[in-house]
């Protein structure tokens, strides 16, 4: 408990740090916010400048600013999109799930997979089995991600039409709620698939390494002396170690999956965070930059937090300060 | 087209439109561009239509009449329009609107000489003006003037940042269903729509789609039917390949999207018309339009669109001539330095426009050093980079992309006026061109009645500025509509798909 | 105990702590109380060996008393000065007389330095010897004396057995002329024929350079070898101090009795119906929580009422100091 | 009483150093020597490849997308404006190992200073170090370096510091683990007990012993300093000025429906060289083993 | 070659000329060459020796569990209840270990599985090999906690391994091992990591178990006052033979081979010098044992050794003698 409320604590900081770094970051950088918005309007004179300044705030000190921003966020107003002209929380409300649904899903199919061509590889180290998964992983790992996303779609959606080119539901959509999920998976395959690969490769190639590591244990020859069959030796025994470490990387992932995310989602025009994040930056659209940032932070710490507790669960030594005993 | 007959019409379908920009709202009162004008022309009605032609049409209005002075306009709405909300459209709401235009869209030279609206009755606005303004009728047409309910957005609050303008309510053929910002636009049949029978369609959705690939792809995969504001070379000759769909450049006179390569005449070089003239001779406009953009956009030589009857097609094209233009560079005291290079410029252009503007510049990178001019493309992460830059005159050379919006008043004035030299505000006369003729024609053709007097002024105008060259116009923006063969009526008015899609349908069901 | 010289170390009431993490996020920070109180003399030339199961406070007491380890309280007089107060950079200057051998061979040379710059660096860093080729000579000397040879200098670590590691680490030790060499378990990690030639070598050093020793071990056949002066460790405290010979023939301490009883001895046979009888009971109790009165009492046969009350002081009785309400 | 001599039969006089006993792993590593030869290949062609196809990259050369072979002394076709795809590839190749390897310096460099400094004094510095470490942590390092381009205008470097500072944490982890657990070593023990200060601890002692983990983790964040510099590049926020491969695809994929060779060329050049750098990576991972080694 | 068997007792384990290659940089290498002994029931027998000489892969091939790759059985019979389980087929081996053969190993910190509780473990074990339902295995994993002297076994069935002291995780190894009733029951150097306290208390309930379950045990140590203490008989492996082998009185007090008698010199033991004066220097093995790869045809401590003869460095001394055995030509004469 004590390390949930201090993970929680902490992750508050974090974030509240997150806000002012990048608040301090965005207002201290060249360029004029008011000339922002008011470029958006389609041109402005002098006085719609005005206007806006003191409409928005722009026009007192940076920390006055700041505080108020900060007292905005405690009460949970983002504020308001200098370009969609919209609550920030309402517009990245409509994104943020689409960006779980797609990282969730990349990760799934990551591990489970990455995990169980790493356990096959360790069990025969010198193997082809083994050779082929290294390869794989190495070869997964190297092609930059929005590449693999826009060979897979000239192949599966250009010149192979199996799956749709791009979206999570089709304009056309009309149907109940199954049929709905139905098409979201369908579009769901591309995107999740090539984000999953630089992650499948990266967990294939931990999980082998971190098997060969267990299972070269004490506990599994004590296992083995036992009279414990092959398979439960490895699956049971082993891989209930090995999991550790690769639970600590899935959650440290978290970030690169989102950056990921942001790349495969551009390809794929998955309408998610990343998409709302390359937006903000390219329209100066600060406030939605800022909440963009501000809900990947939290996304990535709640991940870590999460990632945390399933390793507590996992892990019976960790003790109340999160080390090792 | 001729509008087919009703008999064969069978009511009913949606059509999907995607568009590579997401509109920041819907409302196109307060709001320029092309991506709140598609859905905002559903939505909204305005008081007149135009044809193919040029020629004013009744809609809302369905009558006008101008006073000989030219000083007043009296409009005669439609019976038993109303708006979404069920209200009825009242010449309150034309008064509300045109006063709310006129105050806050960037379009200034719009209705700026309206002094007041009067209202005789429910159906009758009378429009004064303080001076004529022959560019009235057109202002009146497609996005530039919605209808918009003042019970609405009369409720005191900012206009600007009004909530309804993500959740517009107007008295066009189609009512919001649902906006995703950035994602999707949905569209539905408003049943009350003021023309009997019409629209046509139950449905329509916009598709934001940034990636024109991905839009292609859709189209030909049936996820979209009807694709507006293609550019890419690329996409349209893939299209145009494809007979089941049907690849137009019609529709997109009104805009009269222009692009061109500004200089910034405050500094030197480029305060020396010789040096203008001499990178108008070095640029080959024919290469940019037949091979960098393999033929798909037409070129452009002067300040109004070559398809507006206003065009002077007797101005100087300036072919490309090297030696010509190394010529003019001497003379202007620019020899070349030992590694061939006289003097070097920067080129901008605006983020996000490719073909248009980002590979001209990295043509222009490859052709100047020709004549000794060394070039570095200035990259601006996003548009309001850009803008700051051009806007404030920092730089030498830019690629800007500016609209005619039908009437020279509206859309060429704010670039030659010495008056819209406005430090910080994008499209004005960014150039800072100052030409006290120039100001006076302008000013002339502003309030001139006389179509034919006005053509004159407008030419004299061309002339003066195709020789002093604030700019060097390149190509229009090949603006192209791919759409479903199976789709009847397509808009092709000169607003295109910025206009009413209430006679649009489905000739069969895809 | 024949410490009528003065000592070249005397350790006083020397106490160290350790900060553990806090159980509650606002509670206060526990400590472990490593070392409670310890003092002990080691006189010139000679060695004192400390010995104790395992954390009952050896290293800790070593490190601390040479200032490897941050002391919570007590002093350390090395020739009369107090370590524990010098100066830092007077304190790098003392170290040279004051040095340590290591108990893991493996860890305790830098895998990426020759053994003959190992054995340099503290001549380099005492600058001892003016130039370079008289420290080159030392180390060539030094080499000798632990039964080195001159050519292995340059090679690694890892190119060596762990015999000669801790031959290179006692060279090292020796290469500043130090007075007082720390043992800390220099050949539990040794086999025993290994093992023997380590202990012989030390031996040998200490008569031909007067060292004095700080010899920690568990294992009493060792200490009974090495040590002259035996101070017996358990939880923090010392329980017993007593002369080899004294200690070995009349422990005064239960749990003195309890470790020599609990020693493997070639004379206890199963041949002969040997059976452990009165084996001491658990384990030592955690240093988080140690209970009041004597640490050993619950695990000792003569406990009684008093020692779960009053923790008893050192004493002598006997030839020995020891602390029990009821020794031997 | 006589020295103990041993017989030389286990201590063979040639010296072995730990990194030349890496080299030994190294070399017959077989995938490894070939990520070597590939990377060194890679980088000479990109050194010196202009001396064998002297054509600007920027200079426009022929019809814009004219196929590979297509054209005469144009082998891998032209661009989306017509200029020469080996042209760009062999120039761009430097500013994309430049931004990959300057951005893995600077990230080591940070990496290094803040988790030595963590790891070796512990306490309050440790704790602040690492909050920062984990601060930076929870920004999406893609999205974070987006900002800081884009706020200060892309530039190669801003790309690779953007890159180094949003990349950084993760080598402070590692250095940081492997100082928390060489400093409890018996030789930094005794190398404090032979008088040595602070900085000789820290860079003569325990960085060299640091050194195995870190080198690989420097030669992976070359590849995926390079793979962020393409993601950069590729979402329009390089540097125009400058030939990269991310550049060339970002620029090209706009025409990907009519030409694949002007996005897969420079795709498939980034993904060898990352490929290269990585299985080097895994080579020097396996070479510094030591549980590799004994075998 | 004869095995060494107990006075006439029926051995119940004969291993018989048991070879152990591992494939290494250097090659192939033997790491046993040519061990027999035997193990009859109720008796202890131990081994010592240098580390590395072979004591644990003696053990682990018994178990059928050598690392493969890269090592591998390459010869030898190893009788146990009248089958060659040199040769048994996996499963089969698998059937026979934990249930008759059960072995517990050096580091009890090591050996548990720290993500299950230590009953959990236990009652596996029982599981593997009885026909007994879950609840059951978890009562008897609890009896047999209660068994080895753990208190509040109840309790500490569902602690995990890293809540348990170092002795208790070896007394759960114990248990563990025990859970099966097995006829044979290894031990890797029990209690090298143990204080000595501890190590009494473990080697007294391994005598205490042994007296009640009848099981013969093989006590691996190079500990010779464990030897004295514990072992019946003694085996003094060396590079990867038996260079001595008999009684534990008989090799303790007339150790025949030079090593054993240098092993048995070397120590420094507790009350064998006089306690008043210095004790004496202790007499040294010089040199070190030699790796593997460089052993030659002869005997392997010929090197070392201060009675070697020329022959000693040629041939190879095979063990002679059937109640007191050595491997050496010098003192071959002596063997009984
Ligand atoms: N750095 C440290 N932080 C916290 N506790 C420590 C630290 N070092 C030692 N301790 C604790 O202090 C106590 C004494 O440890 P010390 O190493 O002195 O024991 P020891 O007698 O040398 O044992 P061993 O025989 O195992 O070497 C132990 O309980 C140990 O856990
Ligand atoms: N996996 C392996 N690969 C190569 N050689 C090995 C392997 N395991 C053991 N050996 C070799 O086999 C020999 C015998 O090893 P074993 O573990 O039986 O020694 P031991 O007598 O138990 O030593 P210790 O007292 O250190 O436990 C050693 O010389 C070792 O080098
Ligand atoms: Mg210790
Ligand atoms: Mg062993």
């Amino acid at each position: 408990m004590l390390f949930v409320l201090k993970r929680l604590l902490f992750g508050l900081a974090l974030l509240v740090g997150v806000v002012v770094l990048n608040f301090l970051l965005i207002r201290l950088a060249p360029g004029d916010a008011a000339a922002v918005i008011a470029g958006e309007m389609g041109g402005a004179s002098e006085e719609i400048l005005a206007r806006i300044r003191s409409e928005y705030g722009l026009d007192k000190p940076i920390l006055v600013q700041l505080g108020i921003y900060l007292a905005d966020v405690l009460r949970g107003d983002l504020g308001q999109s200098y370009y969609f002209n919209q609550p920030v929380t309402a517009l990245i409300a409509a994104r943020i799930g689409p960006t779980i649904l797609l990282v969730l899903t990349a990760q799934l199919f990551a591990i489970g997979l990455g995990v169980f061509m790493g356990v096959l590889a360790a069990r025969r180290p010198q193997g082809w089995l083994s050779a082929t998964v290294a390869v794989l992983s190495t070869v997964g790992y190297a092609a930059p991600v929005f590449w693999t996303g826009i060979m897979l779609t000239i192949l599966f959606a250009s010149m192979l039409p199996l799956f749709p080119v791009e979206g999570m539901v089709s304009a056309r959509f009309d149907g109940n709620a199954f049929d709905y999920a139905l098409d979201v998976a369908h579009h769901l395959v591309l995107p999740a698939l090539t984000l999953g690969i630089i992650f499948l490769a990266q967990y294939a190639r931990l999980s082998r390494a971190a098997m060969i590591e267990v299972l070269g244990a004490d506990y599994v020859r004590t296992a083995r002396a036992k009279g414990v069959r092959e398979r439960s030796v490895v699956f049971k025994h082993a891989l209930r170690n090995a999991v550790l470490p690769i639970l600590t990387v899935a959650g440290l992932q978290f970030g690169n999956l989102i950056s990921g995310a942001l790349l495969v989602e551009t390809v794929f025009n998955w309408p998610g965070m990343g998409r709302l994040a390359f937006e903000s930056i390219l329209r100066r659209d600060y406030p939605l930059l800022l909440g963009v940032l501000f809900f990947s932070a939290l996304m990535v710490i709640v991940a870590n937090l999460l990632t945390d507790l399933s390793y507590r669960l996992a892990d019976p030594r960790i003790d109340q300060e999160g080390r090792r005993a | 087209s001729a509008p087919a007959d009703a008999e064969e019409i069978t009511p009913g379908g949606s059509v999907v439109i995607t568009s590579t920009q997401a509109p920041r709202h819907l409302n196109p009162a307060v709001q320029s561009g092309i991506a709140t004008a598609v859905p905002g022309t559903q939505i909204f009605a305005s008081l007149l239509k135009y044809d193919d032609n040029w020629q004013p049409q009744p809609y809302l209005a369905e009558s006008w009449e101008t006073s000989d002075d030219g000083l007043s306009v009296t409009v005669r709405l439609v019976e038993g329009a109303t708006f979404h909300d069920g209200e009825p459209v009242t010449s309150e709401d034309v008064r509300f609107s045109i006063e709310t235009v006129r105050d806050n869209h960037p379009f200034e030279t719009m209705f700026a000489p309206v002094s007041a609206v009067e209202t005789p009755d429910e159906r009758t606005a009378v429009i004064r003006l303080s001076q004529p303004h022959p560019a009235l009728l057109l202002a009146m047409s497609s996005a530039l003037l919605p209808i918009i309910p003042e019970h609405v957005y009369g409720d005191g609050q900012d206009i600007q940042s009004h909530p309804a303008n993500s959740a517009p309510i107007g008295s066009g053929p189609f009512r919001l269903a649902d906006f995703e910002p950035g994602r999707q636009i949905t569209l539905e049949r408003y049943d009350d729509f003021f023309i009997d029978g019409r629209p046509y369609l139950d449905r329509i959705v916009i598709r934001i789609v940034p990636d024109p690939s991905a839009m292609v792809l859709a189209l030909e995969a049936g996820e979209a039917d009807i694709l507006p504001f293609l550019t890419s070379s690329q996409n349209i000759r893939r299209l145009q390949e494809n007979e089941k769909f049907a690849v137009t450049d019609k529709g997109y006179e009104g805009i009269g999207a222009l692009n061109w390569l500004a200089f910034n005449t405050g500094e030197p070089p480029l305060d020396d018309v010789r040096v203008r003239q001499a990178i108008a001779y070095a640029v080959d406009r024919d290469f940019i339009v037949n091979a960098l953009h393999r033929g798909v956009s037409k070129a452009q030589r002067g300040p109004i669109i070559e398809s507006s009857p206003f065009f002077n097609p007797g101005i100087p094209a300036y072919d490309v001539d090297l030696d010509k233009a190394r010529a003019l560079l001497d003379e202007a005291g620019h020899p070349e330095g030992a590694d061939g290079t006289r003097f070097s410029l920067t080129v901008d252009y605006i983020p996000g426009s490719g073909e248009q503007q980002k590979n001209i510049a990295e043509y222009l990178r490859s052709q100047l050093p020709k004549v000794g001019i060394g070039i570095e493309v200035r990259a601006s992460p996003d548009f309001p980079t850009w803008a700051q830059r051009v806007s404030t005159y920092d730089f030498d050379l830019t690629l800007d992309s500016v609209f005619n919006w039908g009437d020279p008043v509206i859309g060429v004035h704010r670039t030659y006026l010495s008056s819209n030299i406005r430090e910080g505000v994008i499209w004005s006369n960014t150039q800072q061109y100052a030409n006290q003729t120039v100001d006076d024609i302008l000013a002339r053709a502003a309030l001139e009645q006389d179509p034919e007097k006005r053509k004159a002024l407008y030419d004299e105008f061309q002339m003066i500025v195709a020789e002093e060259l604030p700019l060097y116009p390149i190509n229009v923006i090949p603006y192209h509509t791919a759409y479903d063969t199976r789709l009847g009526n397509m808009p092709d008015s000169i607003w295109g798909v910025i206009q009413s899609m209430d006679e649009l349908y489905w000739k069969e069901a895809p | 105990m024949s410490a009528t010289v003065q000592p070249i170390l005397d350790v006083r009431d020397l106490a160290v702590r350790f900060a553990l993490p806090r159980p509650r996020l606002f509670a206060p920070r526990p400590h472990l109380e490593a070392v409670r109180g310890v003092s002990f003399a080691l006189a010139p030339g000679r060695t004192l060996g400390l010995v104790g199961e395992s954390g009952s406070g050896k290293t800790t007491t070593a490190m601390a008393a040479i200032r490897l380890t941050r002391a919570a309280g007590g002093r350390v007089l090395f020739d009369g000065t107090d370590l524990l107060t010098l100066p830092p950079e007077a304190m790098r200057r003392a170290r040279r007389h004051l040095q340590i051998v290591f108990q893991d061979p493996y860890s305790s040379l830098n895998p990426r330095e020759r053994v003959g710059a190992i054995v340099r660096e503290p001549l380099d860093l005492m600058a001892v010897g003016a130039a370079s080729r008289e420290r080159d000579e030392r180390v060539r000397e030094l080499f000798r004396l632990v039964g080195l040879r001159d050519d292995q200098m340059a090679l690694f670590p890892h190119q060596f057995s762990g015999g000669q590691r801790q031959r290179v680490s006692i060279a090292r030790a020796l290469a500043t002329h130090p007075r007082l060499v720390v043992c800390d378990e220099p050949v539990s990690a040794l086999d025993v024929a290994i093992q023997a030639q380590i202990l012989n070598l030390l031996r040998r050093l200490q008569d031909e350079l007067g060292l004095s020793y700080l010899f920690i071990s568990h294992d009493l056949g060792v200490v009974q070898f090495l040590c002259d002066d035996i101070a017996v460790m358990y939880l923090g405290r010392i329980v017993e101090h007593a002369g080899r010979a004294a200690l070995f023939r009349t422990p005064r301490h239960p749990y003195t009795a309890a470790l020599l009883a609990a020693a493997p001895s070639l004379a206890r046979r199963k041949s002969a119906g040997y059976r452990r009888d009165a084996v001491v009971r658990g384990d030592p109790p955690s240093p988080v929580a140690i209970p009041p009165g004597c640490a050993f009492a619950a695990r000792c046969p003569r406990a009684a009422a008093p020692c779960r009350d009053t923790a008893p002081e050192l004493r002598p009785v006997g030839d020995s100091q020891v602390a029990c309400h009821f020794p031997l | 009483m006589s020295a103990v001599t041993e017989r030389p039969a286990a201590a063979p006089a040639r010296p072995v150093s730990p990194f030349g006993e890496a080299w030994r792993m190294f070399r017959s590593n077989r995938p490894a020597l070939f990520g070597l030869v590939l990377l060194g290949a890679i980088v000479a062609a990109v050194g010196y490849g202009t001396l064998f196809h002297p054509a600007d990259p920027y200079e426009i050369v022929w019809a814009p997308l004219a196929a590979p072979g297509e054209a005469e002394g144009v082998p891998l076709g032209t661009d989306y404006i017509g200029r020469d795809i080996l042209a760009g590839l062999l120039k761009g190749g430097g500013p994309t190992l430049a931004v990959g390897a300057a951005a893995a310096l600077i990230t080591v460099a940070i990496g290094i200073t803040v988790g030595a400094l963590a790891g070796f004094f512990g306490g309050w510095i440790d704790n602040l170090l690492m909050r920062l470490t984990e601060f930076f942590q929870v920004l999406p390092a893609l999205l974070f370096a987006m900002v800081l381009v884009t706020l200060f205008s892309p530039s190669l470097t801003t790309i690779a510091v953007a890159i180094g500072v949003v990349s950084w944490p993760q080598t402070a982890r590692l250095t940081r683990a492997e100082f928390l657990r060489i400093r409890e070593l018996e030789y930094v023990t005794a190398a404090r007990a032979v008088g040595a200060r602070n900085g000789r601890i820290i860079g003569r002692v325990i960085l060299p012993n640091a050194l195995p983990p870190l080198i690989v983790s420097a030669t992976l964040t070359v590849g995926v300093a390079i793979l962020f510099e393409a993601g950069l590049s590729f979402l329009g926020l390089g540097d125009p000025n400058t030939m990269s491969w991310g550049l060339m695809i970002g620029a090209n994929r706009a025409y990907i429906l009519e030409a694949w060779w002007p996005v897969t060329f420079p795709g498939l050049a980034i993904f060898l060289t990352v490929l290269a750098v990585s299985l080097v990576g895994d080579g020097l991972n396996d070479a510094f083993n030591p549980k590799l080694r004994q075998r | 070659m004869s095995a060494v068997s107990p006075d006439g007792a029926t051995p119940l384990l004969q291993v018989e000329d048991l070879h152990v290659a591992f494939d290494t940089r250097q090659g192939a290498v033997t790491a046993l060459d040519g061990v027999s002994f035997s193990l009859a029931a109720g008796e202890t027998l131990g081994i010592v020796g240098e580390s590395g000489c072979g004591k644990s892969i003696t053990a682990l091939a018994l178990m059928g569990l050598i690392p493969a790759p890269p090592g591998r059985l390459t010869g030898g019979r190893i009788d146990f209840a009248g089958r060659d389980i040199a040769r048994l087929a996996e499963s089969e081996l698998r059937r026979l270990r934990g249930r008759d053969i059960a072995m517990i190993f050096q580091e009890p910190m090591t050996s548990l599985n720290p993500v299950f509780p230590v009953g959990a473990q236990i009652a596996e074990a029982i599981l593997l090999h009885r026909e007994i339902d879950r609840q059951a295995a978890r009562r008897e994993a609890v009896a047999l906690l209660r068994t080895v002297g753990i208190p509040d076994a109840e309790r500490r069935a569902t602690a995990y391994p890293h809540e348990l002291s170092g002795g208790m995780r070896q007394r759960v190894m114990i248990a563990m091992a025990i859970s099966c009733r097995p006829k044979v029951l290894i031990a890797d150097e029990p209690t090298t990591a143990l204080d000595v306290t501890v190590q009494a208390q473990i080697f007294e309930l391994m005598r205490r178990i042994q007296d009640e379950f009848g099981v013969a045990l093989m006590l691996i140590t190079h500990d010779m006052g464990a030897i004295a203490e514990m072992a019946d008989r003694v085996a003094v492996m060396y590079a990867g033979r038996i260079v001595e082998q008999g009684l534990a009185d008989d090799v303790l007090d007339r150790p025949l081979h030079p090593y054993t008698r240098g092993l048995i010199d070397c120590i420094p033991v507790l009350g064998k010098a006089a306690p008043d004066g210095r004790p004496p220097a202790l007499s040294e093995i010089p040199g070190v044992v030699p790796p593997l790869h460089l052993i030659g045809d002869g005997c392997a401590f010929a090197d070392r050794c201060s009675l070697a003869e020329p022959r000693c460095r040629r041939e190879r001394p095979p063990l002679t003698g059937r109640r007191h055995g050595v491997a050496c030509h010098v003192t071959a004469a002596q063997a009984t």
